[in-house]
């Protein structure tokens, strides 16, 4: 595997994942999400081991993951700040959080902070409008969230 | 077996409890055996009739004749007059404040025809991670009736006579979906479960799988029996883990009790259900483009005929249902189609989970009969506007849909007078909109979603859609003409007549929608070039209003572009040509004396 | 067969049943506009994606208007397709398109053969009346063959169809979406870096400018005004069946003699034929089959003319590359015999000698920069033109073409025999190998040279043919996908082939991607394979260890069929590919 | 659990399970307090984790047999999260909105020992349940 610049206990854990699987027809989807979950992203050669190891042109990897929102090809910061983008938030003022932790974090939407800290990505309801606006921290729920609240979740994810 | 000519339901809730209603069973009780009519009349304290503000609430059946605010004294005479004369004690019924108009009848009282929770019943009633709780509660009846005493056939006409229809959106009547899928022949069938709530802004998918997962499991074996699979895929939204995670715990329970598997309850049917995760694709709700998704594929719709019944999933008959559409189907079968059938509207049968979101005061879901109206879900069960600001539009379908004005507030819904008023009922997404919502904008967001979720596939979503959203940029910029509104009207037409998908087929909804409902501000945005609900940053202009304004300098020190001039304690005043529409002059100032317009 | 009775345009018809209204409505002379749509039959490519819109009509009943290339029709079916809805609707789907793609008409490769263009032309399109965002892409001319300017894509995909379902390359996908959607290879690469074969049946299929090749058109000149140089020209057998297409002559016309005229009047210093070189090749091809058979060889011999399929078995198949015939192919044998034999006959300084190669393929520009084809860093061929870039050449040139006389090719580098003429169509290389083995095997003389049972458009064709009492099993494929099941049952032991031939164009050199185009009348393509067979039948010599030319060359220089100097000069090797 | 084999062993598993689920009969002195809180994405969100904890961490503390703590889906009353219904075995269930784990803890203690319903945290349920 020594062709490929990744870590080798991930490809070996991506391996044996696949080698698992009882369907192999179809998984695709499944399994890029099972490497993201590994690999935190999915770079060009893991796509490219997918790929190979499943027999699937990388053209086709490669459109699979640029079609859906949730894959990415960039590295990802230690903590993932998504901004629920739905319409129950966006009538609850969802752009003006997002433009706040932009503001704060100083980077944009889908990059990661100079100091490999943050990202910031939006998606398309959560299903949590009950609560909006809606922040999610590496999968913890912010409900009602108020732009005055945003420095204080930054500061919770900031100390560690 | 000791028959009972008339019974006195008396509410028991708690709220009835407070006000009395044990008392009033005693009298009742007392009254009848006084009479010598125990053998005939019978008292039964029942669960909560949920209208706890004009309890005790007594309810006589069959006359079907409804008490309110019942005290032991109007026992007394309910008993003399309506138990021996039969008459009924009119004073005492229940007054609609409105009207005044005498109700007799329990289901013609605006309360009782609000929630009646189908999809929904047990959620929030039984713990999801337990599979013996969801036995407690006839889990998997529905599946040992259908296995053991009801052929394929059989089970389909119920459910065709039920008049179900899928709930994810299009509304087609599921019997006959899964009549199509039975009669295509194949050795190799599926089910699929689509649980890709892709709406922004709906949840009750969510709902029904955190609460309730057996629910659908269930509901998809008998799919299965029915079509002839023995194969069964949930396809789930990756942004909902707690629901993948007790999807999971469900699916194992299912498997370990040999409710999934082989040979189900001995009857040698067999089922298997799989998860397949969706990754943030809105198409992927759409038949064609799920069953892509499912294949490992970029999730592009692909031409119908042939439908996902004839040519599905690797190519074989495939049946599709949403997560609410299966929630339904097991009482269905437990209590029959006749009663399922007496719910709703003339076409729209049974009831519909919407999620109530936007400027409500209670936001949250409710299931309720078809045919209710906007104004009673959104003012009785939603509590009204927040904030008690004016009502404006609510959305419904999601980006599919449009919005509907106060002007149809109290048109019932169901799915064909919603589709009648320009919108959709959709998975039951509703937005409520107040007067500080620009129409323009909303449309807007809704035509940027679907360019963000558009497969890329065919010209008239790709290319289409991103032209009227364009369009939609100029007016909001106040660039528009009264010409880019005539060609978004017809490039909208055009659009949804064209597309491949329903994607693109509805997507100029939500444009064409408010600009029939909302011309005004639509024209307000080219013409006067103003946003009314002072939304539109482009339009909006910010002036220091002379009376209030103290000259404390603050707005002039705060203003990114120095727009604003003016001598300590004298009136300022903004540059309109330097001025960026930024707020920050409005934000600091103490003296409210910055207005926007 | 059922059949179904519907109305389109108030005309009755009657149509088999799973027939599309498009193919309905042409019984009734109604010609419904598509694009995306592409239906190359004979080869089973049909590009059904539904995608462009610009097929849609009236379907009674139906509530949004149905692409015509993809609905079937049903019985009773009412199709109206000339209603103001349905036009506006059309017009309105080429206008979005355009509103997304470059107005450069006028200086657009595909100037006057853009279907896009034709389109907008057919609709009476005057004006785009939306504006906005524009597609744009870096545009990749990385590789010697193909250029991609995706900014001129319309995302019909028949590319991605014919790439992956045909030739089973799997070189693209749809990559994003909305908008932003583009047919790209995996991870953006430039097309040299991924497992593309170039043989530009992606570019054939192309209706705009999108994909196009790299253009050798302006060196070719270049070279011709520079009096250092010595330029010759080779034109491989299947330029002369349709280069005529291009000035407006019957498909099948057979126009060497035209064809070498015009050259000459380009001002080439020698005209000369490919087909020398391809007798050569059955020459050394034979050769080797023979040594394999006689000496335990491995079977089957595959042949290697076709420069994209050789890189298809470097990539797919790297652990068969022990099966091809070294052989280089007939153009490359031909460069390196002009630099060395020519040269030396002629007494001209090789580095002098420019070699042009009229090709019908967009591979061959590629083929020439392989580094184990050159010789001490210097390319054996200079330059390829496809058959397209020459008929530019004459046109900027005024050459009235229909009219000039026929001319002879020069020598020595211009005679051929019918077996050579043959290697322009599927089927040709292994006919022409079994002309010569039969008669090296046999010592008889083949009465009957035509081996019918591998000609035609069939993918996979197959022949037996009785040697000295054995039963040589001869295979022939056309189309990568057709090569790929052939490669498969060899990796799997099944294959029972002695020989087999393989071309990467579905139909052969015929079909190449350099090729006139023809948008899916695959008619064309049949009267060009009738025209390459004609001419075969008016050679003299039909058998290619019979050129005299050939024969004296070997005598004078190289030596051996399959000696040392043979393998020097004509023989190669193979490497090892990534997939990607 | 070693798999249902049939209708009947399904149906005898319901009538089992039935009583302790739906609390319905009085007579059954089995029956036991049921505490429910709605534990889907809103709640959890919302600080339903953490209001479960505090109720069974109370429970515990006071040493009440006779309370049991379900998890459930979510109610629909997301403007009120975290919600709890408190069931006495016999009588209609009372549903409580926005319990936080300190409301919690005071709903262990006043409703569960006291017996004193919390009318200001109660939510009108609105739904007819099949």
């Amino acid at each position: 595997m020594a062709e490929y610049n990744l870590d080798h206990d991930k490809l070996k854990k991506l391996e044996t994942y696949i080698d698992n699987l009882q369907e192999k027809e179809g998984a695709l989807i499944n399994i890029l999400h099972e490497a993201q979950d590994i690999f935190g992203y999915l770079s060009k050669d893991v796509q490219l081991f997918i790929a190979r190891k499943c027999g699937i042109p990388a053209a086709k990897v490669f459109g699979v993951v640029t079609f859906y929102s949730y894959f990415t090809m960039e590295p990802r910061g230690k903590h993932v700040v998504n901004i629920c983008m739905g319409t129950a938030c966006f009538v609850k003022g969802a752009d003006k959080i997002l433009a706040e932790f932009k503001r704060l974090l100083d980077i944009k939407e889908g990059n990661m902070s100079e100091d490999g800290m943050f990202t910031i990505d939006t998606l398309r309801c959560v299903g949590a409008c009950g609560l909006a606006p809606v922040v999610i921290v590496d999968g913890k729920v912010y409900g009602r969230v108020k732009v005055e609240d945003v420095e204080g979740i930054i500061k919770e994810y900031k100390q560690d | 077996m000791v028959k009972y000519r008339m019974d006195l339901l008396v509410c028991g809730g708690t709220g009835c409890q407070a006000s009395g209603s044990s008392e009033v069973v005693e009298t009742f009780k007392k009254e009848i055996e006084k009479e010598g009519l125990e053998n005939e009349i019978q008292v039964i304290t029942t669960g909560c009739f949920g209208f706890c503000e004009k309890g005790p609430i007594v309810k006589i059946s069959p006359d079907n004749v409804f008490y309110v605010e019942v005290t032991p004294e109007k026992a007394v005479r309910i008993v003399k007059e309506h138990i021996i004369k039969g008459r009924v004690v009119e004073d005492y019924l229940y007054k609609e404040p409105e009207t005044k108009e005498v109700l007799h009848e329990q289901n013609e009282m605006p309360f009782y025809k609000k929630q009646l929770r189908i999809a929904l019943r047990n959620c929030g009633f039984i713990d999801p991670e337990n599979i013996y709780e969801y036995i407690a509660v006839d889990g998997y009846q529905a599946l040992g009736k259908v296995l053991t005493e009801m052929t394929p056939e059989k089970v389909i006409e119920e459910i065709k006579r039920s008049g179900l229809r899928g709930r994810g959106g299009g509304g087609f009547p599921t019997g006959v979906k899964w009549e199509m899928t039975r009669k295509s022949k194949s050795n190799q069938k599926y089910v699929i479960c689509n649980a890709d709530e892709g709406d922004p802004g709906a949840f009750m998918d969510r709902s029904i799988l955190e609460g309730d997962p057996h629910s659908v499991l269930e509901a998809m074996a008998i799919c299965g029996y029915c079509i002839g699979a023995d194969k069964g895929y949930i396809y789930i939204r990756a942004e909902y883990p707690l629901a993948i995670q007790r999807l999971r715990i469900a699916i194992n329970q299912a498997y370990e009790f040999g409710l999934l598997g082989k040979n189900i309850l001995g009857t040698g049917f067999n089922f298997d259900i799989d998860l397949k995760y969706g990754a943030g694709a809105f198409i992927c709700g759409e038949e064609t483009a799920l069953i892509n998704s499912i294949e490992g594929g970029r999730g592009e719709p692909t031409v119908k005929p042939p439908f996902p019944a004839q040519k599905g999933l690797w190519k074989q008959p495939t049946n599709i249902n949403n997560v609410e559409t299966f929630a339904n189907i097991c009482p269905i079968l437990l209590k029959g189609a006749d009663w399922f059938s007496s719910i709703g509207t003339e076409k729209s049968k049974g009831t519909k989970v919407f999620a109530l979101a936007g400027k409500v005061n209670n936001v949250g879901l409710v299931e309720v009969p078809m045919g209710l109206t906007l104004r009673e879900i959104i003012y009785e069960l939603g509590g009204g506007i927040k904030g008690d600001k004016k009502f404006k539009a609510v959305q419904t379908g999601g980006p599919s849909g449009g919005c509907i004005p106060a002007q149809n507030l109290d048109t019932p819904i169901d799915y064909d007078t919603l589709t009648q008023i320009g919108s959709m009922m959709g998975s039951g997404g509703m937005i409520v909109m107040d007067e500080d919502d620009c129409m323009v904008n909303i449309a807007k967001f809704y035509l940027e979603f679907s360019c963000e979720e558009s497969c890329g596939r065919c010209t008239a979503c790709r290319v289409g859609n991103t032209r009227m959203l364009e369009i939609l940029n100029e007016i909001t910029e106040g660039k528009g003409t009264m010409e880019h509104l005539d060609e978004l009207k017809e490039l909208g037409q055009i659009i949804k007549d064209s597309s491949l998908c329903g994607l693109g087929q509805t997507s100029p909804n939500p444009v064409l929608s408010t600009m029939n409902f909302f011309w005004d501000e639509y024209v307000a945005h080219v013409k006067d070039k103003n946003c009314p609900a002072g939304v539109c940053t482009a339009l909006l202009k910010y002036f220091i209003l002379p009376d209030k304004c103290v000259g404390c300098t603050a707005c002039a020190k705060v203003c990114p572009t120095n727009a604003i001039s003016g001598e300590v304690r004298k009136t300022h005043i903004i540059d309109q040509e330097k001025c960026i529409k930024c707020g920050a002059c409005m934000a600091t100032c103490r003296f409210n004396a910055i207005t926007r317009r | 067969m059922n059949m179904v009775n519907l109305t389109i345009n108030g005309f009755k018809v009657s149509v088999p049943e799973g027939t599309s209204i498009l193919d309905a409505a042409k019984k009734v002379n109604v010609h419904i506009p598509t694009l995306c749509y592409l239906d190359l039959h004979d080869i089973k490519m049909v590009n059904r994606t539904a995608s462009c819109r610009v097929c849609v009509v009236e379907v009674e009943g139906r509530r949004n208007l149905a692409p015509a290339c993809a609905t079937e029709v049903t019985e009773g079916m009412v199709v109206k397709t000339d209603t103001l809805r349905a036009i506006k609707a059309r017009r309105t789907m080429v206008e979005l398109l355009l509103s997304d793609h470059p107005t450069d008409c006028l200086v657009c490769e595909k100037n006057t053969q853009c279907q896009l263009q034709k389109l907008a032309a057919d609709l009476g399109v005057r004006k785009i009346r939306y504006k906005g965002k524009m597609s744009t892409y870096p545009k990749d001319s990385s590789s010697e063959s193909i250029y991609r300017n995706l900014d001129k894509c319309i995302m019909c995909r028949r590319c991605e169809t014919m790439c992956n379902e045909v030739q089973t390359c799997n070189v693209y996908s749809a990559v994003d979406r909305g908008f932003e959607t583009v047919v790209s290879p995996a991870f953006g690469l430039p097309m040299i870096d991924t497992q593309c074969t170039f043989c530009g049946q992606c570019v054939a299929v192309c209706p705009t400018a999108a994909l196009t090749q790299i253009s050798h058109v302006a060196k070719v000149w270049e070279a011709l005004s520079d009096p250092d140089k010595f330029v010759i020209v080779q034109t491989a057998p299947a330029i002369r069946v349709a280069l005529g297409e291009k000035f407006g002559m019957e498909p099948g016309t057979i126009v060497t003699g035209k064809m070498v005229a015009a050259l000459r009047r380009l001002g080439f210093d020698k005209v000369f034929d490919t087909d020398f070189a391809a007798d050569v090749t059955i020459l050394e091809e034979a050769h080797e089959f023979i040594d394999r058979l006689q000496n335990g060889g491995r079977l089957p011999i595959l042949t290697s003319c076709c420069p994209s399929w050789v890189k298809f078995i470097e990539h797919q198949f790297p652990d068969l590359l022990d099966i091809p015939s070294t052989c280089k192919s007939p153009h490359i044998m031909f460069g390196t015999i002009a630099k060395t034999y020519l040269a030396d006959k002629m007494g001209i300084d090789p580095e002098k000698i420019v070699v042009v190669s009229v090709m019908p393929c967009l591979a061959k520009k590629y083929e020439v920069v392989r580094p184990e084809l050159q010789h001490e860093g210097k390319k054996n061929v200079d330059l390829v033109i496809t058959t397209r870039e020459l008929a530019d050449m004459l046109l900027e040139a005024g050459i009235d073409f229909a009219s000039l006389p026929d001319e002879d090719f020069d020598n020595p580098l211009g005679e051929s025999t019918g077996a050579s003429v043959i290697f322009g169509t599927t089927g040709g290389v292994i006919e022409a190998a079994l002309r010569t083995a039969y008669e090296w095997l046999t010592n008889e003389t083949l009465e009957d040279v035509e081996f019918h049972s591998v000609r035609g458009l069939d993918g996979l064709k197959e022949a037996t043919v009785n040697i000295n009492g054995e039963e040589i099993r001869i295979g022939v494929a056309h189309g990568l996908g057709n090569a790929r099941k052939l490669l498969e049952s060899i990796q799997k032991g099944e294959s029972r082939y002695h020989a087999i031939e393989i071309m990467a164009c579905p139909g052969g050199c015929i079909d190449g991607g350099g090729q006139p185009y023809h948008f899916g009348n695959l008619e064309i393509v049949k009267k060009r394979m009738e025209a390459i067979y004609t001419e075969d039948r008016n050679k003299k010599i039909r058998k290619s260890h019979e050129n005299p030319e050939v024969l004296k060359m070997y005598k004078e220089y190289i030596g051996e069929v399959g000696g040392e100097k043979a393998h020097e000069l004509l023989h190669t090797h193979y490497t090892k590919r990534e997939k990607i | 659990m070693a798999g249902i084999k049939s209708l009947d062993e399904l149906k005898a598993l319901r009538d089992k399970h039935r009583e302790s689920v739906l609390g319905r009969d009085t007579g059954d002195s089995e029956n036991k307090i049921r505490i429910t809180v709605g534990m889907a994405t809103c709640g959890i969100a919302s600080g339903a984790r953490e209001t479960i904890n505090a109720i069974i961490d109370e429970v515990a503390k006071e040493h009440l047999m006779n309370v049991v703590v379900v998890q459930s889906g979510c109610l629909g009353y997301c403007y009120a999260e975290p919600t709890v219904e408190v069931r006495f075995p016999g009588k209609e269930a009372v549903l409580y909105g926005n319990i936080d784990a300190k409301r919690g803890r005071e709903l262990v203690q006043r409703h569960i020992k006291n017996g004193e319903i919390q009318k200001d945290w109660i939510i009108e349920k609105t739904f007819n349940n099949i």
